[in-house]
């Protein structure tokens, strides 16, 4: 289990190389870069910051529920933070596995899970401005609804 | 009792710092807490009911109620899960 | 659009990096790789092959298919004849697109119809004996039924 | 008329061979030429019930009539769906 946060390059083919092992028939990668736009507006730069010690216990607790969820055999999950340019990998998963459909779903499960629940926050640099990129909002069962939604 | 206050994301912003210790009366919960922050920034609504807290890095629910010492954590929605 | 069938070692990172454009925010790669045993069957070696100038006709048809059903921005498909050891891969598929959705299913529905679908075979060398992988039934609008089934 | 047959996977090993020349007669189709195959392997039936046939690379229906000069593969199920 390799689990991560980072603020250097993420060394994906290393990461990938490092993970297969000769049980394994399927790896699932998922490539998460900075994009040069938000609907439609340029994007110079990201920047990324996390709660990190939380978040990298978040992304611990991920790792482990997906091989016990899934029962792939190996899983690489490595976020960087601070500044990232278009085309820099913001996040790196990869799945190992017997067989590929457990390996599409661990790795599907963990990147929609990671993005709800591990607290990491990115700010859009655009040409124009700057904004904190609109969150998903947490599951239920994290929100704290604030008091004026408790009455 | 003290307790230490963190923000992230737009919050960090907003109150201009990511650390502070705050004073909160006994038996205070983490909806008191908010409450209170709420009071001292006027920003867009959305962000205080969407958000999540966490209480020495685990999420905790409106009511928990706080001790001395705790780390709380006021935490904006994570980053853009309809981004990509 | 990257789609071939190849006699030699698939330069995965390569691949991927070519790939990469800055529109993209995702991008998901599948790798199969030769699994160290089957069904608890100790494997030295596959040999694949194929149909070489249909398969190549047909994957060239799923990933144009891949991009008009998913909108998925670009595709790479690539599949290696021949000998390949345990750990080696025999087929590649990466999908770059905006959103981590449609790189998802795009991947997994390219990979998914491949097998199904594509005239390539494995031979499959144990230490006790080889034999020609099962397939996995053709889907019924490709299939000939047998005449004793047609009676 | 002559058809090209070309034969894959583990047909290959059966006919000990990867293509031949076929006479059939005119107006044959993919189904009498499936029996006319057949009935020179005894090999395992399932593979017969479960193939596919391509005639000039395009996947082909039992009924379809061949023609002269038709390049006609037969088609054991693809490399392991289950697999992997």
């Amino acid at each position: 289990m390799r689990v991560e946060i980072t603020d250097e390059v993420i060394a994906a083919e290393e990461i990938v190389a490092e993970i297969k092992a000769g049980e394994d028939g399927a790896v699932c990668v998922f490539d998460g870069i900075v994009r040069n736009n938000t609907r439609g507006r340029k994007t110079l730069y990201l920047d990324y910051e996390a709660y990190r010690e939380m978040a990298l216990e978040k992304m611990r607790g991920l790792a482990d529920e997906a091989v016990e969820r899934f029962g792939v055999r190996e899983v690489a999950l490595v976020h960087r933070l601070g500044r990232l340019v278009v085309g820099e990998t913001s996040v790196l998963i990869v799945v190992a596995s017997a067989h590929r459909g457990a390996a599409f779903e661990a790795c599907r499960w963990l990147i929609d899970t990671l993005k709800k629940t591990v607290p990491i926050w990115k700010k859009e640099q655009f040409v124009d401005g700057a904004i904190w990129a609109d969150g998903e909002p947490f599951p239920d069962e994290i929100a704290v609804a604030g008091p004026e939604r408790q009455g | 009792m003290r307790v230490r206050v963190l923000y992230f994301g737009v919050l960090k912003d907003a109150f201009g710092r990511g650390v502070e210790e705050m004073e909160l009366a006994e038996g205070a919960s983490v909806a008191d807490l908010i409450a209170a922050c709420r009071g001292r920034y006027a920003g867009v609504r959305e962000i205080w009911d969407s958000m999540a807290v966490a209480v020495n890095q685990e999420y905790a629910r409106a009511e928990m109620v706080l001790r001395e010492g705790d780390e709380v954590a006021l935490l904006p929605p994570v980053s853009g899960g309809f981004d990509w």
